[in-house]
């Protein structure tokens, strides 16, 4: 049986390709029909913030990769509750939807998986 | 001038100690999240004193699409960054 | 056991070092490395041009000695390195760039690579940050 | 596995929230200066669960000179660090 | 008024676009940029290896045009550059590696430059982590 | 009459070439006969806690840059209280002496300088 990773994705989207280059990781698994997991964990749920657009920063936006982890069979996405409530975030509807969990349902889930890279 | 994240970061905090009165605090990059509504880093910018300026870069906030600014903010374009770089008598970028 | 070692480091970081240091001495230990993998500013530890000063550990040459004497299978992520300007000969011809800048014993290739590493070892090793 | 300052980022904090009973957690880097006695840091270390194992990289706790360890810290070289690895189920280094 | 531009950020990173826009700016408004320095991982905006994905900025070829069309003075700090593994075709050759990438228009030079430039400038202007 | 400039020293001793880096623009602008300030702020300050050695990590510590600032001419060095009191150094001997700050100290500090770097 395949090992499962779970990639836990901490940048911001705007910091440099770092977000982007975490969703590679996830949409590369996804393309090979791996068991994958994805969790926005600090910094990195503000990918999650509705309405942003890179045009004003010569920078593609996030939300074409975002939307391609479905079609590439990437559906078990996570965000931390802790780091969307420091962030303002506590109430705001989020794009893609993912499962918010609390502490131990972190801890929980990182055991889960075979492999985990933070990044 | 700061440019990073203030939730992952301690430079917002360690450069908040240094302002004084005159001086003026230029958020551009991730550092304009430090406006996100309900947030601890908004409440410290709203309690630094009146005679320290606030200002952030335009396309930064549009990004980011953050709204409900303070009323003590102002946005600049390139063309208001370099105003402000002259009408301070020096510029310390948060490296 | 088989190890996949990720690093994401540039090679003046401690943590390219780091990884280095752990990958001798997991082979030290009788442990096999299925590959080694450089995404990030970690394509920066397969760069043939870095020039480290004298008094200072040249980690990009050690990595490339390593992996020669061990031989390795040494990959480095194309996307990543074509972004911060690693390129092997056939890439920079491809892109009209001066010069190929890749070090000895490392191969240009995509994600799916990482994939390949995790699944057939047993533990895979991050290495980032400083 | 640890490899940043404690004092100028998140990451320890964010790390130390997620640590379940039967995880080990392995500084290194400057990861180790969160050893360093009266800081909060190291305090947060200390109350850590008994069931969370502490580990840290010899080599950098020599470079930067630190003394007065806590009881529970088990210092390691490479072969030790590599040991680790096969006796957890999985690695998070959080880069 | 005069200003000297120090760069410490890699070109995919935010801060190196928005120190090439201010620059652009500055100009614009009519003042002068005595000289424009890349230090610690700045050195990589002077890379002509970059190969930046077709959907995103080029940012270190637009430093390279910009400096050329507005004929700038643009030193690259020589000992950040060979730690990084940027050279010019004289630093390539000394030291005996395969490619010259440093990209037209750039100097390598020492961190005296950018004293120099500091002290001509009525603003020293610093752009530096994302 | 030169424009004199305060280098703000954040980084560690061992993240890397940044703390040696912001060291060179001391020296060279010392070599200069420039005045230089430098101020230890965040993580700089660990560059003046005493006892390290490199050799383990095979890096040169940073103690013969650090001696050669005075060679250099470069003799104001500061360093910021609280700094030093979250890293726990708060009663320890720093090598090189520096003056310590507060933080309105700190903030005047800056004022008198025509140009700061920091990094």
């Amino acid at each position: 049986m395949a090992r499962s990773m779970l990639i836990v994705s901490r940048q911001s989207p705007w910091s440099g390709p770092g977000a982007r280059e975490a969703l590679d990781i996830a949409l590369a698994g996804g393309a090979y029909d791996l068991p994958i997991g994805l969790l926005f964990l600090d910094d990195g749920v503000l990918q999650l913030a509705p309405g942003q657009h890179g045009a004003t920063l010569q920078q593609k936006d996030l939300t074409a990769n975002l939307k391609a982890l479905s079609l590439f069979g990437v559906d078990k996405l996570y965000a931390c509750a802790r780091s969307l409530a420091d962030r303002g975030l506590a109430n705001t509807a989020l794009a893609p939807a993912v499962e918010i969990l609390d502490a131990q349902g972190l801890a929980e889930l990182i055991n889960r998986y075979d492999q985990v890279i933070t990044l | 001038m700061l440019s990073h994240s203030p939730f992952s970061d301690g430079r917002l905090a360690s450069c908040l100690r240094l302002l004084a009165a005159g001086d003026a605090l230029l958020l551009t990059g991730d550092a304009v999240y430090a406006l996100a509504a309900d947030t601890v880093q908004r409440q410290a910018l709203e309690l630094m004193p009146d005679s320290v300026a606030l200002f952030a870069l335009e396309e930064d906030l549009q990004a980011r699409a953050l709204v409900s600014l303070p009323a003590r903010l102002t946005a600049v374009d390139y063309s208001g960054f370099v105003d402000l770089c002259t009408r301070y008598a020096r510029v310390n970028s948060w490296l | 056991m088989k190890f996949a070692i990720a690093l994401f480091s540039a090679p003046h970081s401690p943590a390219s070092r780091r990884a280095l240091r752990f990958a001798e001495a997991a082979l030290a230990g009788g442990h096999e490395i299925v590959r080694l993998f450089f995404y990030q500013d970690g394509v920066h530890s397969a760069s043939a041009n870095i020039v480290a000063p004298q008094d200072e550990l040249d980690t990009a040459a050690e990595w490339s000695h390593f992996i020669a004497s061990a031989q390795l299978d040494g990959v480095v992520c194309i996307a990543a390195a074509l972004r911060r300007g690693v390129l092997d000969a056939r890439e920079a011809e491809r892109h009209g760039r001066p010069a190929a800048n890749l070090a000895q014993g490392w191969e240009l290739s995509g994600l799916g690579q990482l994939h390949e590493a995790a699944q057939q070892a047993d533990r895979l090793i991050c290495f980032g940050g400083h």
